[in-house]
């Protein structure tokens, strides 16, 4: 009875202590949004949105920022996901437990804990240079998916892991290919779990600055990019460039341009938030 | 005279400006930036068919992008060295140098420290040199009659060109200085640093300061060489300008390709940078050069261009 | 994805078995290209820094205790570099993980459905916020802050960076392991309550045990994140690099170097601006052994269940 | 035979699973020490009432019960009933085997050390004595330390039926334990069940009239959520009163 | 009884996880359009064997296979063999019902609509059909777009099995099909198997002697990874040969 009561009240203690720890997370948001909120909304309105970057701050907008973040985050949905979820699906489907399997496996983890700047690196010397794409949209759309890579490839593969193997099995008893199982079963019955890795790989890449600006993407673009070779410039990119000038204005402009990419994820994560509920409500077992 | 400057520069070169297209790319100081992208801003409403494009890669990386031929102009906060040079030789470009602004680096203490009323150079030596780190600590180890308290340093970041700059000019050898200080390439960091802690003394650009003033207090600097300045002189528009805040005033420059330079458009903007650069290099923080000297460097920018457009 | 479903549809006419090798071989293809990644990645770190190895001694890079490149009496040992690294990483994960994982565990055995789906994605929101402005949030709320608890706490130190690393990368482990946790069959879960188990007890007893390959992966991406966490770091730890645990003092961590390096105004091609190679290798490497460490552990560790 | 005290006892019990309506008014009173089998078609609500009863079902969304449920004259759903005391009261086994993904050994000591005991010997007592319960011990003692994922379905469930004995609760509810089982298992498994009800009251859902017949003392007829019959097992089997179960029980063949 | 062709046979058959031997040297040979019943003890391999008859076996790690099978003479571990086309020739039900995460229609109509069958009314009169041949029809034809996964487990199994006729192929695989059915929906499923080895070659294991009794041809015993005896059913259950068969089959209950 002692015992017992010793693990019931653990269970109670540790109630209090996630409810505390779910909301420390929560507070810390809270402080930072009402924090943000209340320095940079007051700077939000059509104009800026809809200004070219300027050396007044009161003048600056992120048209050529928020464009270019859009472009980025399509460019690289469009590079990464095919890429990161067929590798995924090729794992953990088709490969054999061979060397090759293996090493593939290890070197895709490795991959996930390269550092953001070291992609920077990369992206530089083989997109920049090389390819002579410099600090265009393309170069940076390939950098990111690249770091990105790994992250939706090793969720794609957890989600798919989850999927039990009595689904397959009937279905591959029903005279279905390989490929027709992946497709009609696994892949939508791991759906939810693929959502959440692009969610987390997209919020990623849209709030990367490091690697974009060792390719060079830290720059004045007075125009918004019309094609995947233009130059380029994305939002945080346009807030760190603002939370380093002299002029207070300026952290102003930042908080609000915080304001504007948090409402971008907040959109991204929605529309995946909803979806993953979707096919989570729907596969259950 | 800034406005009346703007407007000449507007007058002098809008008829031709107007019909310009294509596009400048230019790289490079993340100090000259502002001066730079004001400039490209406003080249913008003379020729708004010419896409300007200003990348911020460091002084390093600019020169870089500009000995490869990838970019137009070089913003830097440093002369061109001798390697990157050779790199430009090499493939084909030769360039000319044209200073655009000062920037004064300015010293800077918390308000509160009431002990400091100004340094001599040979002070400020004496704190940063090599030969200081771990050894120098209190502030009454650099003049005995202030306080036996620590002291707590603050500086650019030893890759920035500011970095470079103040080494040479108080130690005399630039990149030679102690360590153990606390860096940061983002001078509103060391704002913030400074600001909140009454041990501090650091250096940064006058723009910081001048921004933040109600939060630092700059400390006036002797060069004890009456020659530019008698006693100590504190940094404002007018002793940079007039050379007195020496040595701690540096020019910034930009550097044109001599390709880029048979191309109107890239003239057409150097000329208006050099017309505008006076008013709009205040309004960014920096401190203008004397129009004269603006003279100068667009008769220089001029024989450039002729010379190149012989080869 | 949907590439693929085109030329599934593409292919109707087309023998299911030809069809098949097709698909396969993209797949393949896909999950090659990783390799090709890691190639570039050792090839442009590599042909860099054998340049630079070829000035400095390797032995100095590992053993000098001072990293001090860009000064006129030039140290190239990395180790200051790393502990900084090690040490703002070891702070965000002795913040995030504990607190990461409480939330994942409470989100599934305690909290209402509701709730949880309320919460999970307001705290992937954490994950999502500019580095820059963490980086503003660590120098200016959290440091001061810090300061009236620890009076010798330096203005930029590893204790504020890494703690508000920690936050960031709280979603990383929070999300990931809670997803790992409800992928756990419910009759297990039944099984634990059956016993008699508390909630506390199914959830540390059965329910984290079985999903631990995914809680491990989940902190893997949450270690390789802080690790390469690069502009909180270079706002709020300082830039100086310093052989020392001690997390109150100003600090340099080798993504922050490479940063500055590269934004500041160093001769690209000199032997200063290959250090951030020799850096950036030193980081690949660091990594690479610490993420095998963690793939062993989990192919170790791993249960399988249907 | 004489009367024994009731043990478990459902009063007007209604279940809910959101708006569908699984169990319909049952009453219903278990005797101590005596096995009750609960049968039906499939559907018809055994395993959701079984579950009720030890309040299995609390975690399923929507999941509902209105009326009372007595344990020992208390009712399990009352507020100061906890339900992790509940449990070690009433244990229980599943249709389908759910094994620990950990070792046999742990598997089977489960829920002795959540109570805290950790003396290594007791446990390996209590692990022993409950793998030769159901028969197991002779195939595993060799691979204690082995998952229990890698034994066969059959020998999965004995498993589980081993780790809900080795808490000795006063109740053992069980959801069709056998349906996973060979014939020689089951016999197995179906002496235990005789042995055990000297200790113990034995709820048991099966789909097998023989086993029925052979195990339980009393028998529950559920038929599309409502109990039609319940009486004592021979009564049952020889003279059902409702036709429903007539039609049932003279439709079987297992 | 005239003599039929034989529609699968093993020969020399053994089978490895890892490096336990599962199956050892199991020679066997059966006839078309038959039921072949496969007892034993719980871990003995009967769900291996049937399980190499499609080769569902493949896709588990380490699993090997030495030996020959041949359906209509032809080895399907041959090279030239497609596994597809392989087991849309040779169904399978399993032990634990696996519906998928769909509704029940799209279960149902699954292995049609892999084949490329687009037809709307093909499709529902397919299913329709399947779902009346498991008696599962009446139970679930207003909610034909509702999640399989929300019927009960005897429910859910007879959806397997229809979705398994769905595809109509040559040969059934049943493993322990009915352990998770109720006796009539059982008795549904083995008269239904009656009428299907009209056209249909049926191998079933199954862990219940009546059941064999009742539905097979031929009945195959086997015991740790051997087949011990292969027989007319009545014969095996009438005279076995074995001491072990005698023993297995007369400690029977089910
Ligand atoms: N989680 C659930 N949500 C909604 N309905 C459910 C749920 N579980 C069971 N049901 C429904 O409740 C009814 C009773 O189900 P229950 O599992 O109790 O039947 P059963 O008698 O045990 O059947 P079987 O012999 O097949 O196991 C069935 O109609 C089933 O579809
Ligand atoms: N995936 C696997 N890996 C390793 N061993 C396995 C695997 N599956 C089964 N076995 C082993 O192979 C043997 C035969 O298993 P199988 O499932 O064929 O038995 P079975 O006769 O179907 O038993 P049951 O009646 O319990 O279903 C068992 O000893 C089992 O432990
Ligand atoms: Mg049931
Ligand atoms: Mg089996």
């Amino acid at each position: 009875m002692t015992n017992s009561d010793k693990n019931r009240l653990k269970d109670k203690a540790f109630q209090v202590f996630g409810i505390f720890c779910t909301f420390i997370g929560l507070v810390v948001l809270a402080i930072f949004l009402i924090d943000i909120l209340i320095e940079g909304i007051s700077r939000i309105d059509w104009d800026f949105i809809t200004s070219l970057p300027s050396r007044r701050a009161s003048r600056a907008g992120i048209l050529t920022a928020w464009a270019g973040t859009l472009w980025i985050l399509g460019l690289t949905s469009v590079i990464a996901f095919p890429l990161g979820i067929a590798a995924g699906v090729y794992l953990e489907e088709y490969s054999k437990k061979t060397k090759l399997a293996n090493f593939l496996e290890i070197n895709i983890a490795n991959l996930a804990g390269v550092p953001s700047i070291i992609y920077g690196l990369l992206g530089m010397e083989i997109f920049g240079r090389i390819l002579g794409l410099g600090g265009s949209l393309l170069s940076g759309a390939l950098t990111l998916s690249l770091l990105i890579l790994p992250i939706i490839i090793v969720t794609t593969r957890e989600a798919i892991k989850a999927v039990p193997r009595s689904i397959r099995d009937a279905s591959y008893a029903l005279g279905a290919s390989k490929w027709q199982t992946t497709w009609n079963q696994v892949l939508p019955a791991s759906f939810g779990g693929i959502l959440t890795g692009i969610i987390l790989s997209l919020s990623r890449a849209v709030g990367e600055a490091a690697p974009l600006i060792v390719i060079g993407a830290l720059a004045y673009v007075p125009f918004v990019p019309t094609s995947p070779t233009d130059e380029f410039t994305v939002l945080p990119i346009q807030i760190f460039n603002w939370t380093s000038r002299p002029q207070a204005d300026f952290l102003v402009n930042a908080a609000a341009a915080i304001i504007i990419l948090l409402l971008i994820t907040f959109i991204l994560n929605g529309i995946a938030v909803y979806l993953r509920s979707k096919w989570q409500n729907k596969v259950k077992w | 005279g800034g406005d009346k400057n703007t407007k000449e520069g507007e007058a002098g070169t809008s008829e031709v400006a107007g019909d310009l297209s294509g596009s400048i790319q230019i790289d490079g100081s993340s100090t000259v930036y502002p001066i730079t992208e004001a400039v490209a801003e406003e080249f913008r409403a003379e020729a708004p068919d010419v896409k300007v494009t200003v990348g911020v890669s460091g002084s390093g990386g600019g020169f870089k992008k500009f000995s490869r031929g990838e970019i137009d102009i070089a913003d830097a906060s440093r002369s061109i060295k001798a390697s990157e040079d050779s790199l430009a030789k090499a493939n084909n470009i030769s360039h000319v140098e044209l200073s655009v602004a000062y920037d004064g680096l300015t010293v800077v203490v918390h308000p509160e420290n009431n002990w400091v009323k100004d340094i001599t150079v040979a002070e400020l030596k004496k704190i940063w040199e090599p030969a200081a780190q771990g050894k120098i600590k209190k502030w009454n180890q650099i003049r005995p009659e202030w306080p036996d308290k620590e002291i707590h340093l603050y500086g650019a970041g030893v890759e920035s060109g500011t970095y470079d700059y103040f080494t040479e000019a108080i130690v005399g050898k630039s990149h030679s200085s102690r360590g153990d200080y606390t860096a940061s390439e983002d001078d509103n960091v060391l704002v913030q640093g400074v600001s909140t802690d009454p041990l501090a003394l650091g250096f940064f650009g006058y723009a910081y300061y001048e921004e933040n003033q109600t939060k630092l207090k700059a400390v006036p600097v002797d060069d004890q060489n009456d020659a530019n300045g008698k006693g100590a002189i504190l940094p404002s528009m007018e002793s940079v300008k007039d050379g007195s805040y020496a040595p701690l005033s540096r020019p910034l420059f930009i550097y044109v390709n001599s390709k880029a330079a048979a191309r109107p458009e890239v003239v057409n903007f150097v000329n208006f940078y050099l017309d505008n650069a006076a008013a709009l290099s205040q309004e960014v923080g920096y401190i203008p050069m004397p129009a004269e000297k603006y003279k100068e460097e667009k008769a220089k920018f001029q024989q450039f261009v002729s010379g190149a457009a012989k080869k | 994805m949907r590439l693929l479903l085109k030329s599934h549809l593409a292919c109707k006419n087309f023998p299911l078995r030809v069809q098949e090798r097709i698909i396969e071989g993209l797949l393949w293809l896909s999950a090659v290209i990783t390799i090709l990644i890691t190639a570039a990645i050792i090839w442009v770190l590599l042909s860099e820094s054998v340049s630079f190895f070829s000035e400095v001694s390797i032995i100095d890079f590992l053993t000098d205790k001072e990293w001090t490149p860009l000064f006129a009496q030039k140290h190239f040992g990395i180790l200051p570099l790393v502990a900084g690294t090690l040490l703002t990483t070891a702070i965000a994960i002795a913040v995030a993980l504990p607190i990461g994982l409480t939330i994942a565990v409470y989100l599934n055995e305690y909290a209402p459905g509701r709730f949880k789906q309320t919460v999970k994605p307001l705290l992937e929101i954490l994950a999502t916020i500019p580095t820059v402005v963490y980086g503003f949030f660590a120098l200016t709320v959290v440091t001061p802050f810090l300061q009236k608890i620890i009076p010798t706490l330096a203005g930029f130190n590893a204790l504020s960076a890494g703690i508000v690393m920690g936050i960031m990368i709280i979603p990383m482990i929070s999300s990931l392991s809670e997803d790992a946790i409800s992928a756990v069959p419910r009759s297990l879960r039944e099984a634990a309550y059956g016993m008699g188990s508390t909630r506390l007890q199914t959830a540390f007893g059965v329910m984290v045990p079985a999903a631990s390959s995914g809680i491990v992966v989940s902190v893997i991406l949450a270690i390789s994140r802080a690790v390469g966490e690069t502009m909180i770091v270079a706002i709020a730890a300082g830039q100086q690099p310093r052989l020392t645990l001690d997390p109150t003092v100003p600090i340099e961590t080798i993504t922050t170097y490479i940063v500055q390096v590269s934004l500041g105004d160093v001769p690209h091609g000199s032997l200063e601006y290959r250090t951030i190679f020799a850096a950036g290798i030193t980081l690949f490497i660091f990594t690479f052994a610490l993420n095998n460490l963690s793939f062993w552990i989990k192919k170790k560790y791993q249960e399988k269940y249907d | 035979m004489s009367k024994k005290p009731y043990k478990l006892e459902a009063r007007n019990l209604n279940a809910f699973y959101g708006g569908f309506h699984a169990l319909k008014d049952i009453n219903i009173a278990m005797e101590e020490k005596a096995v009750t089998a609960f049968i039906g078609p499939s559907g018809c609500g055994k395993s959701t009432f079984l579950r009720t009863l030890n309040r299995m079902n609390d975690y399923i969304d929507g999941f509902r019960v209105e009326g009372d449920i007595l344990l020992d004259g208390r009712d399990i759903y009352g507020k100061d009933v906890r339900v992790d005391e509940l449990r070690k009261e009433v244990g229980m086994v599943f249709q389908k085997p759910n094994p620990f993904p950990k070792t046999i050994f742990e598997n089977v000591v489960y829920g002795l050390k959540i109570q805290g005991i950790k003396d290594k010997k007791v446990l390996t007592e209590a692990a022993e004595r409950s793998l030769r319960q159901t028969a197991l011990w002779e195939e595993v003692k060799d691979k204690m330390d082995k998952s229990a994922l890698a034994l066969s379905g059959g020998q999965q469930q004995r498993l589980c039926i081993a780790r809900a004995l080795a808490i000795s609760p006063s109740v053992i509810l069980m959801d069709e334990p056998t349906s996973a089982l060979d014939p020689i298992s089951t016999a197995k498994i179906e002496e235990l069940i005789y042995e055990l009800k000297n200790d113990y009251t034995i709820v048991i859902v099966t789909h097998n009239m023989q086993q029925a017949g052979r195990v339980s003392d009393q028998t529950a007829f559920f038929y599309m959520g409502e109990l039609v019959e319940y009486a004592k097992t021979k009564t049952m089997f020889t003279s059902p009163k409702h036709e429903r179960t007539q039609n049932y029980i003279t439709g079987r063949f297992g």
